[in-house]
């Protein structure tokens, strides 16, 4: 819609796509990675009875602005024996991996990146890149900690991808579609009807399915909390054993890019889980626009949604953060393997089973 | 529970001339003065026993008694000739519930003790130390080098009464 | 096996909400945190931080300089010419020394008020005052003496003067026979000091 | 042919955030598993050895203070109890109670430390902060008995140097009520945390006559399964006066003497500390505090050894005195670097993560060490 | 840069109005690098736990040198350590400062006279920007030296370099 509209206004077809493929990025992540770096700052002080920056700006508001002010002063330090090339694209790839999958994630009804059928695929294809990235920071940088930094990595992100795409599994045999519209279509109407609470409709099967719902919704959030280096997975950026994993060599811009990108993929992770199962852009109670009658209120009020459980699964991750200490590689393989992909198969069976009946 | 006399006497009887006397000048602790080559089959000895059953070495410490003769060295300062260094070996025995103190000296010119880090692991630290500030060499000692100064610090043993300051260190001075 | 293996699950999923729970507890307690440029705690009165001398009580004993293991206090005095008046302490003890040079050097001292204790007159102690950081390192080095540096050459030089009267009077006393006792040399007027 | 491998060395070196200090460990690395770890000390070597033979006696306590800076008070009642078996003073009996107060307070501040700091070595940032909290309540209950935070010189040879403060004991009542409640919810937090127990558990199992052999004393001995506590087995000061038990590593979720034993016989030891403390604090008599201070300290001459309880293990000063003023050799016997000397053993053929768990465990103070 | 200087003369708008700007910016986010050395680094642990929080000035502790914009010397630095710090400020990127906490790393504090392995002052071997005197310090005067060196930040000017 939004598309079409820029490119009535512009004519040529290239520039509007380009526009409405940036739309998102500068109105809405890059942003949004400014304020969930202050959150998290602000989360984790008064989470230990401390207060977080207060000195910038009313209670630190403009703490990350000037932080990035700073990275943007610092000097951008690359020692000779690096590997140059992987080097510089490193940070840039992180972001990509991030800002992709927002192609596929519904805002609203209307404002979607591409309607895409093959929506949830597509997001677990490209959510791969982070991998790459990780693997050429660490190797390029020459450092020891940055290359075990790496090697943790690898092997974690990969192998956490499996659980993710079982519970999609489970999910498509329940709705049948994978587009991630028509998913948050199909949970439309109250909260009941979301995927959590066994989908729309009020027949048995939905009963049947919610408990298996729930556990489904669990699994992806753990193993979306994995992919994207977050406590009690931050292995590769173990601060306490590798230094400061893989990124120890950056510093300056390249610093701040790893830094912003790690927020973009909490949200886009998050994104994805309140799309999956919490009804994406719906509201849990019916809209007021339609209540009211004014329509051109509704796309407003479903972005505010969307913002809203976006925000409130990235807070959880948070939370998560500093409450639990790390897991060791090989726990985090063994909870991998034989805890959340045996739970996935088993769900992903029994689903099957009471779809089919 | 044995007090030092029975177990001097006990060593007396064992190893006979290498247990030179129990010196009780001190008022605090009786020290059992050993031979400082036959310090190793003594606490082998003290630790297998039964009755002794010394199992773990408490302190090992270097000591500069500094009771040789002052030599001007040059331009006003004063080394140390001749004397000794001694090293006092504390032992317990948690299960006897009973302590002892030894003591060993040689000479400063070329200091030699047989080490006891095969009879206790931990010795293996304090005879580094001991080197380290003294220079006391502890023969046949896994890896006998410094432990707390620099491998490359070529003054001198710090703890010795005639120690003196190395007016630059890589390229630092040293003294105030 | 199997057992142990659902047990895990369960105490891994519950150890961490009971977590979870007192992180989510601690969220609303009021933070312990005092704002420290706006919001200054009042430190308890025994409390050691910076070192302050009340010069017209210190009789320049040099107790506290030798009670201290840094060696951080430097003292230098001169004896008083007989005829000029340096002043009484607060308690009455008549002063007979100038303290010339009093400095206490912050960068070294650490604090451990040994020297507040031996000090006969109580001039020594201890303040609470912690904001004292420079940007150079010779500024930490404080000079307590009251006397200006004329002053203080003045005193030297009367004390030099004096000294080198009685080192006369002992050489003359020494050189000539006694056959009869010296009439006590009598002080010889000394121009006064303070002008 | 298998292929060929060459281990990597890796260097943890004195700059490391979770090394307590400047501790370099070389770490002979296969993949992740360690071969053998190599620690290098002597990056916080003050020489303390050397000032004390140019200080006099009551002159060397601040350089003691800064031993084992977590728990100063303790260094100092061993340094002072050397002292006064040297020149064999009798300290009246407030003075005893005050010690013990102090040196159980200074306990559970160190514990506090070496807890928080072992949470951040495993990944738990928040339990850090909050031990840190509660250790602000204690400094500052120093801070109004003798004026320092930190490193007091408040035990002196034969005395105190202050007196308790008029409202000392309302305070600390106040402060054993409120910490009772804050032990279990670190329990909570932390102890009972199940990938806390799956990264510690069965790491770094030390056995029982390994550790005897290597005299490791404290904590890390007490985790292996031996009643053995200097306050019980080699009475000094008051401590017969009070009941409390010695908390012991029993294995509940691993074998006897892994990081998980060694951490919770430290919890459990905070707890038996308030209970030393409310007992003190109930029988302190009245008395004046500095009647034993000698003027001049001048001990006979004669070597002694005297050793206490500190929380990271058995402290001992051996003092060689002269008969002058100044100690002719002050040797001390540092808890830290004995139970440094087992890491070498504990860490062969675990992660690099165990290494830093079992470093965390073993609880070491740098300034001990090195000296 | 004689032409620079020539050419924007003092207190031109358009100068100090970004030279306080990037100023603010780089005062009011100073990340430390995790380090410590003795009695001192337990007392900036205390400054950054909770009860004088070192977050409220926009102060987190990095480990890694690259990331970091102030180093705070605490506690006392010995001749083998040195050549250790003096490579681990050369790591630090450019707009670098050091802040030397205690009477140790000003002069060698307690040390100075019998410390044949200390060594007597920071500033030997890299420049010092802060001295905070105290033994340890308290938290509050940590602070105090960190309002000091804000101050000195301030007024920098990207301009004229300082000498």
């Amino acid at each position: 819609m939004i598309f079409d509209w820029l490119s009535s206004l512009i004519g040529n077809e290239i520039i509007a796509g380009i526009i409405c493929a940036c739309l998102p990025l500068f109105l809405f992540i890059l942003p949004f990675a400014l304020v969930a770096v202050l959150m998290e700052r602000k989360v984790s002080a008064h989470m230990q009875d401390r207060l977080g920056p207060m000195r910038t700006g009313y209670h630190g508001i403009i703490q990350t602005i000037a932080d990035i002010l700073k990275l943007f002063q610092k000097e951008d330090i690359m020692s000779n024996e690096v590997d140059k090339p992987l080097f510089n694209i490193a940070p840039v790839l992180t972001f990509i991996g991030s800002y992709a999958a927002f192609a596929a994630i519904p805002f609203t009804s209307n404002f979607i990146g591409t309607k895409l059928d093959l929506g949830i695929v597509y997001i677990l294809g490209v959510s791969s890149f982070g991998v790459v990235s990780i693997l050429m920071a660490g190797w390029s940088s020459n450092n020891k900690y940055s290359l075990l930094g790496a090697m943790r990595s690898a092997a974690q992100l990969v192998s956490y991808e499996i659980p993710t795409f079982l519970v999609v599994v489970t999910l498509i045999t329940v709705t049948g579609t994978t587009s991630l519209l028509n998913l948050s279509e199909m949970q439309t109407g109250h909260f009941w009807n979301w995927m959590i609470l066994g989908g729309p409709g009020l027949n048995l099967t939905k009963f049947l399915l919610i408990p298996f719902m729930i556990v489904g919704a669990v699994i992806v959030f753990i193993s979306t909390l994995a992919e994207v280096n977050r406590t009690p997975f931050d292995v590769p950026e173990a601060d306490s054993e590798l230094v400061a994993g893989y990124y120890t060599e950056y510093s300056g811009m390249k610093f701040a890019m790893f830094f912003l990108a790690e927020y973009a993929n909490m949200f886009a992770v998050s994104a994805i889980v309140s799309a999956l199962f919490f009804g994406g852009y719906q509201s849990p109670f019916g809209y007021l626009g339609n209540l009211l009658g004014v329509s051109w209120l509704v796309p407003f009020e479903q972005l505010f949604w969307f913002t809203l459980k976006g925000c409130l699964f990235v807070f959880v991750q948070m939370w998560l953060r500093w409450t639990l200490p790390r897991l060791r590689v090989d726990q985090l393989m063994t909870l991998c393997w034989k805890y959340l992909i045996p739970f996935a198969f088993a769900n992903l069976l029994i689903v099957g089973l009471l779809v089919v009946l | 529970m044995k007090n030092d006399e029975e177990i001097f006497e006990i060593l007396k009887a064992k190893f006979g001339d290498s247990i030179i006397e129990l010196n009780a000048k001190s008022p605090f602790e009786k020290v059992i003065v050993i031979a400082p080559l036959k310090i190793k089959e003594v606490s082998y000895f003290l630790r297998d026993d039964s009755e002794l059953d010394f199992c773990s070495l408490v302190l090992l410490s270097g000591v500069d008694d500094a009771n040789g003769e002052k030599v001007e060295l040059e331009e006003g300062f004063k080394g140390i000739q001749g004397g000794t260094l001694s090293v006092y070996y504390h032992l317990e025995s948690i299960n006897q519930k009973q302590k002892a103190t030894l003591k060993v000296s040689t000479s400063r010119e070329n200091p030699e003790v047989e080490s006891v880090s095969d009879v206790w692991r931990n010795a293996d630290w304090h005879e580094r130390e001991a080197f380290d500030m003294y220079g006391i060499k502890f023969l046949n000692h896994p890896d006998l080098r410094r432990i707390l100064m620099p491998e490359d610090w070529e003054a001198g043993y710090p703890l010795r009464k005639d120690y003196r300051n190395p007016e630059f260190y890589q390229g630092m001075k040293v003294p105030y | 096996m199997i057992k142990q293996y659902f047990l895990n699950t369960w105490s891994g999923i519950w150890t961490v909400l009971v977590g979870m729970k007192i992180t989510f507890k601690h969220l609303f307690t009021p933070s312990v945190t005092i704002q420290y440029p706006d919001v200054k705690v009042e430190l308890p009165e025994r409390s050691r931080n910076r070192l302050y001398v009340n010069m017209d009580d210190c009789i320049g004993c040099d107790q506290c300089a030798r009670a201290c293991p840094v060696s951080c206090i430097e003292i230098e005095t001169v004896k008083s010419v007989p005829g000029d008046e340096v002043g009484k302490t607060s308690n009455g003890k008549k002063k007979a020394l100038w303290v010339t040079k009093f400095n206490i050097d912050f960068a070294k001292c650490c604090c451990c008020q040994l020297c507040v204790f031996p000090c006969p007159t109580e001039c020594i102690k201890m303040t609470s005052i912690y904001e004292f950081s420079e940007f150079e390192r010779d500024n930490l080095l404080y000079n307590f003496a009251t006397l200006t540096p004329a002053e203080v050459d003045e005193k030297k030089d009367s004390y030099a003067k004096l000294e080198a009267e009685k080192a006369a009077q002992k050489a003359a006393a020494a050189a000539e026979p006694k056959p009869v006792a010296a009439p006590a040399p009598e002080k010889p007027k000394e121009e006064s000091s303070n002008n | 042919m298998a292929l060929k491998t060459e281990e990597m060395v890796l260097n943890m070196g004195p700059q490391h955030p979770s090394t307590h200090g400047v501790l370099r460990l070389e770490l002979e690395l296969e993949g992740e598993l360690v071969l053998n770890v190599r620690p290098h000390l002597g990056y916080l070597h003050r020489c303390f050895e050397k000032h004390c033979e140019a200080m006099t006696y009551p002159q060397v306590i601040p350089y003691v203070d800064r031993l084992d800076y977590l728990a100063a008070m303790s260094n100092e009642l061993t340094y002072a109890i050397t002292c006064e078996k040297l020149m064999n003073i009798q300290v009246p009996e407030r003075v005893e109670y005050i010690r013990v107060i102090m040196v159980e307070l200074q306990r559970i501040a160190s514990h506090l430390v070496a807890l928080g700091t072992f949470g951040l070595d495993i990944g738990a940032f928040t339990p850090f902060l909050y031990c840190f909290i509660d250790r602000e309540k204690i400094l500052s209950l120093f801070e109004l008995t003798c004026g320092a935070r930190m490193l007091y010189n408040y035990i002196w040879i034969g005395g105190l140097s202050h007196d308790l403060h008029p409202d000392f004991i309302r305070l600390a009542k106040e402060f054993v009520q409120y910490f009772k409640p804050h032990v279990a919810e670190l329990n909570n937090l932390l102890s009972y945390n199940k990938i806390f127990i799956e990264r510690t558990a069965n790491v770094g199992v030390l056995p029982l006559e390994a550790a005897i052999n290597y005299n490791i004393t404290g904590p890390s001995l007490r985790g292996s399964g031996i009643k053995w506590d200097l306050r019980k087995n080699d009475p000094y000061s008051i401590y017969d006066k009070f009941d409390f038990d010695i908390p012991v590593g029993k294995g509940t979720f691993g074998q006897v003497g892994d990081c998980w034993d060694r951490y919770f016989v430290r919890v459990v030891e905070m707890e038996q500390s308030l209970r030393i403390i409310e007992q003190a604090l109930e029988q302190i008599p009245e008395g004046d505090v500095t009647s034993a201070l000698p003027k001049r300290v001048k001990p006979p001459e004669g070597t002694v050894y005297a050793r206490t309880e500190n929380p990271k293990g058995e402290l001992g000063f051996f003092i060689v005195s002269n008969g002058s003023l100044n100690p002719y050799r002050v040797k001390v016997k540092p808890p830290s670097f004995v139970n440094l000397t087992v890491l070498g053993e504990l860490c062969k053929g675990c992660f690099i993560s165990d290494v830093i768990a079992i470093l965390g465990s073993i609880d070491i103070v740098m300034g001990e060490v090195d000296r | 840069m004689g032409l620079l200087d020539k050419e924007f003369s003092d207190g031109n708008i358009v100068i100090t109005k970004t030279d306080d700007l990037l100023n603010w910016a780089r005062l009011s986010s100073l990340w430390q690098v995790g380090f410590g050395l003795a009695c001192c680094a337990i007392e900036m642990m205390a400054t950054s736990a909770s009860h004088y929080d070192f977050d409220r000035f926009g102060v987190i502790p990095r480990n890694s040198p690259r990331q970091a914009d102030v180093i705070i010397i605490s506690g006392t630095v010995t001749l083998k350590m040195a050549q250790r710090i003096k490579r681990l400020y050369e790591q630090m990127p450019d707009p670098k400062y050091v802040i030397s906490m205690g009477s140790c790393s000003n002069c060698g504090g307690p040390y100075w006279d019998h410390g044949y392995h200390v060594l007597k002052g920071i500033d030997r071997v890299i420049p010092v920007d802060v001295y905070v005197p105290g033994c340890p310090p308290r938290p509050e005067a940590l602070l105090e030296g960190l309002l000091k060196l804000q101050e000195k930040i301030r007024n920098e000017s990207t301009v004229k370099k300082s000498a």
